[in-house]
């Protein structure tokens, strides 16, 4: 698996909800296969701005004989995803990865649990994906649980209802599914899953898994979420993209999200 | 170009010789291993380390970074794992290089100084010392020591008792005037003096009305900073003649040359390696097409080629 | 967005009103006339003009001026046509408008400031002064009067000896600490601050191995400088009572908000200017529709409300 | 002719000779009416490198109803044109102007003198068009010295062998014409042109128009040059385009490129 910086070629990038940005990205063969969870830094070749690359989760990827075709789904938030959706077909982007580690896969599990907040689907969508396809388990088994704040910010549910047998939507203001947090939804649910037999994965706003730490608290329930920090390297090398977690020893120590992470186990995790 | 003759790209810093003069900036090449799979470290003139406390040091809660124009601020607060982890478990890494290793240190007493330096000169694979005094992010450290030529001489004095290695003092850009901070610390014994390490600068939130940074203020660094870092090792080279070592937004090998003319004997490549994880050899490679297309033999004939009358 | 009501945006500068908080920058507007064409001089909260001396001075030889990555460097060397044809030829133009005239002022000596500021101070339609303390382009000018806390607060006593107009002192970046230069001056009397000026930096063309400016340094404005400005403006605001002009590389409405938030009571556009002839008036609506989105009735709601304590 | 900063389109963008550019722009019918001589600074619209617009002569105009075209022909000297080089039909460009000063014309005189280096055939070329379509002067009185280091370095010949009736052409090289420094052609015919009935225009590096200074010296041709220098603001504002010429009294002063140029006498110039 090749870290790299790869010039890649945009191949479309359309608007799949207001602000919200469906980025399909041809790539050199060498670009290595990616794993649930793993990201790259994406910057505009040759461009000063933005200066930094910006952290985007691999939302799809498919490898063809000479080259590959990697997805992208993201949010207008500032200058530079703002400058990235503005991108037309043929653009060359530096594709910087696949960064960071995986999540951990648990076939053998009854039910595997996805719970996304926002543009969390990203990540999550890709990992249940690799379930299906990669690890071969059935669709029956995967939940997912997706919220936003209103329909209109609701993305990737194409793919998923495909993808997981129960799906289950929520938004703040219930124009689109119950009119519930999406951790609440889950939590309505939560007996039906025994914590030995179930994997819950979760990726959102910070409030939105500092209430499910809450939530799974003492449950026993194994999960693991994807983490965000701003970024400048990407490799692990200028420790910028730091978050508190607990080590195995219990004292709270800075992780890096490039390299230790993304992915963490939500009980280590310290939320100030 | 292949059949042009390869340029002699050595450079000698006090009595520390460099194969080629692009070294890696402190704190943006990890420990070398982060970029080892990027690049053949043993190409690099040298890799200088991620700065090195006595204790482990947790470093600044986040936001630790954030970009700006040209740029981007840090707020890493020198977290580190300690003089005696990286002695344990980072230098037999780099040890199976053939690269030289500086050791970028930083206390907050001489007496810290002091014993951080010790460590680090008994010990097999550190090939010099390069001293922070001009860390802007924590309160304590940094600042202080190069804010003042007689603190800053007192630093150097203090550490070249310790060592025999080539002793490096990085200088602060945060000063009324930096010549005499240089003049002071080449008194007081330094090898080298290095230069600049970052601006501090500070980013706000419009939205959240707060700062960008956890910290509040950071470090400033990349191609915004340059024209700061030319005009400051423009302004040393001319008062020391101890080697000067410059710093500051370096992205390509154009930028490393004009930092050359001006006097610096070598140079170190910090931020670009974020946007271009082989941004050093990169510049190491234009640096040679440059002398190879006008037929320099020797990287340090350009060395304060710079003539001062002309302007274009 | 005209069915909102519109927020008050006037501000106080000591006991100079301003219409509302965005100045020009001096040096960056000429005289106004220059940019009457782009923009309606009426709606500015004021106009900054070039730098005046006692004498006219005929500035550096060129080149003046380089690019640098997110700003520019310049070594005018402070060129103007003296007060005395300031006062004869530009001022009864400006006159012409219903807008606050704020003169730059400039002086090699205490005695050039005083003999300045007196001859501004006995004519109709300046209402204020600002004492450039800090042009880091002549030798022997602003730099060392700005650097030194006494000479800095006795340049400032001495003015306002001469004026009954609001005297505002605009500070250098160039320094290792630029509050202990504002604590200073509003000891003497300063009735507001205004910072940052330029940093001084170079720029190398490698081509022939010259300055690209002819004066060798310059200083550099424009985005790039934005994160130091933000800090320092930030350090001032925190140690003085007096009011506070932010400047530095506002380019947007959110820049000048940015500094405002901070607690500057107004912010001047320099550089800016140069990209878009309407930098000014574009700002100003800019900050207008902000307020209204927010529902922000007058604009001197937000200045300080900056809380340091949480970051995103 | 209101001066503003109108958004442009590129219609076109070819390399007419290694590294030369020729642009051609559509603009607002707002943009004003350009004279000979004036120029534009262009950038990137919402591009923050290059940073400052840069400055370039006004090639050729002409107007439709409701829009206008026109063209720049400009040389890839370093960042900022090399950019501009690298602009796609299509693009959008922020177009600064029309600004500065024009040439001062003679339609009267019984020969115009046209004397250009390299790059400086742009705003003489504009120029020779003016006296030919507006000005109504003969073809036969247009005297036109084109040089250059070498024939690849030789531009819009096309249009001003069209325009003027005597081309002279040369090269440093001879690859092209005559071997011989464009001021040195011109002063082998200089007997021909009578001082009171010529009008001299020159554009071109420092070195010859101060060679061309040196030429004139006390001969009496009025002869007037296009200068450059680095711009910041384009409209006066900055004093950042400096150049040193004497005033009415003989006393050395600073005089502004963009305002106060970019024509001056060339016997007011003042070269160190
Ligand atoms: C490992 C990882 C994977 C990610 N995957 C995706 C993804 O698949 N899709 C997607 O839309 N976004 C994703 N993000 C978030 C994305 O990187 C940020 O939204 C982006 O960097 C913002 O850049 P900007 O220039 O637009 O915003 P900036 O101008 O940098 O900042 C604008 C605002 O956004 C906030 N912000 C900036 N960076 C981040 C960040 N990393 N996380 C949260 N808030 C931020 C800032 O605090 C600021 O308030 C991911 C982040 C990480 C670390
Ligand atoms: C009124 C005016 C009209 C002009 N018309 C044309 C034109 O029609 N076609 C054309 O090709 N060029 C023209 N120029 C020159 C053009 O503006 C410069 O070549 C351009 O600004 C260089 O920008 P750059 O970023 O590529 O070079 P930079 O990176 O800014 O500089 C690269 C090198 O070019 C030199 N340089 C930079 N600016 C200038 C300048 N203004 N004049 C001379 N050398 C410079 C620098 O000293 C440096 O050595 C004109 C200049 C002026 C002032
Ligand atoms: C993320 C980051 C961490 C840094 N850490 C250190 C450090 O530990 N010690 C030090 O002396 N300089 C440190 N620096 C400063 C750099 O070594 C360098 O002096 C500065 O970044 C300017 O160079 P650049 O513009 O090429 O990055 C750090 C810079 C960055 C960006
Ligand atoms: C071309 C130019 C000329 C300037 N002349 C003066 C001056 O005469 N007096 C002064 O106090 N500041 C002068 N300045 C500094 C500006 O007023 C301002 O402080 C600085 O440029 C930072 O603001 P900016 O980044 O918005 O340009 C000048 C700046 C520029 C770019
Ligand atoms: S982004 Fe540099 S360590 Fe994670
Ligand atoms: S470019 Fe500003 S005065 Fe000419």
């Amino acid at each position: 698996m090749a870290k790299d910086i790869y010039i890649g070629e945009v191949l479309k990038n359309e608007e799949v909800q207001p602000q919200f940005f469906l980025m399909k990205i041809a790539l050199p063969a060498a670009f290595g296969k990616p794993l649930p969870g793993q990201f790259v830094m994406i910057r505009i070749a040759g461009l000063a701005e933005p200066f930094l690359g910006r952290p985007i989760s691999i939302y799809s990827f498919s490898s063809k004989k000479s080259s590959s075709e990697m997805e992208l789904l993201f949010r207008v938030v500032g200058k530079g995803t703002q400058i990235l959706a503005g991108l037309i077909s043929g653009s060359q982007v530096e594709v910087h990865g696949p960064l960071g580690g995986s999540y951990k896969i648990f076939p053998e599990k009854e039910n595997i649990v996805f719970i996304a907040g926002g543009i969390g689907v990203a990540p999550l969508s890709m990992l249940a994906q690799y379930f299906c396809q990669d690890a071969g388990v059935a669709r029956s088994s995967l939940n997912f649980y997706v919220g936003a704040k209103t329909a209109k910010e609701i993305v990737g549910l194409d793919k998923l209802t495909e993808l997981c047998g129960n799906m289950h939507l929520c938004t703040d203001d219930g124009t689109s599914g119950q009119k519930a947090f999406v951790t609440h939804a889950f939590q309505k649910d939560i007996k039906k899953y025994d914590p030995a037999k179930t994997a819950v994965y979760a990726c959102g706003p910070r409030g939105m898994m500092k209430t499910l730490a809450g939530i799974l608290g003492t449950t026993g329930f194994n999960c693991q979420v994807s983490l965000e920090e701003r970024m400048a390297c990407g490799t692990g090398a200028c420790m910028g993209c730091a978050v508190a977690v607990r080590d195995k020893s219990g004292k709270a120590v800075y992780r890096r999200v490039c390299s230790d992470g993304p992915v963490f186990d939500l009980e280590d995790v310290i939320w100030e | 170009m292949t059949k042009k003759t390869n340029p002699r790209m050595a450079v000698q810093i006090g009595n520390l010789r460099l194969k080629n003069p692009v070294m890696t900036a402190s704190g943006t090449f990890g420990y070398g291993e982060e970029y080892s799979e990027y690049v053949d470290l043993n190409r690099l003139g040298a890799i200088v380390v991620k700065g090195l406390s006595l204790q482990p040091r947790p470093g600044n809660p986040p936001p630790r970074i954030m970009e700006t124009t040209g740029g981007m601020l840090n707020a890493i607060g020198l977290q580190n794992i300690g003089v005696d982890v990286f002695i344990e478990e980072k230098l037999p890494f780099l040890r199976k290089y053939d690269v030289a290793v500086i050791a970028n240190i930083y206390g907050e007493s001489y007496a810290e100084y002091q014993k951080v330096a010790r460590k680090l000169s008994s010990v097999k694979g550190v090939h010099a010392l390069e001293v922070n005094v001009s860390c802007p992010n924590v309160k304590k450290g940094g600042l202080s020591f190069g804010c003042d030529p007689r603190i800053a001489a007192l630093v150097t004095r203090k550490v070249k008792e310790e060592t025999d290695l080539p002793v490096i003092i990085k200088l602060t850009p945060n000063v009324t005037d930096i010549t005499a901070i240089a003049v002071a610390v080449e008194k007081a014994g330094a090898d080298a003096v290095s230069l600049i390490n970052t601006l501090t600068g500070m980013s706000v939130n419009l939205k959240t009305r707060t700062p960008h940074l956890k910290n509040i203020t950071g470090g400033l660094s990349g191609p915004a900073i340059k024209p700061v870092a030319l005009r400051m090792v423009w302004q040393v080279v001319k008062c020391i003649s101890i080697p000067v070592v410059g710093i500051g937004g370096i992205m390509t090998a154009s930028d490393a040359l004009e930092f050359m003319v001006l006097g610096a004997r070598a140079v170190q490549v910090g931020t670009a390696n974020f946007v271009n994880p082989r941004a050093t050899t990169d510049i190491l490679e234009g640096m040679q097409e440059y002398l190879q297309d006008n037929n320099i033999k020797d990287i340090n004939e350009i060395v304060g080629t710079f003539s001062a009358g002309g302007a274009q």
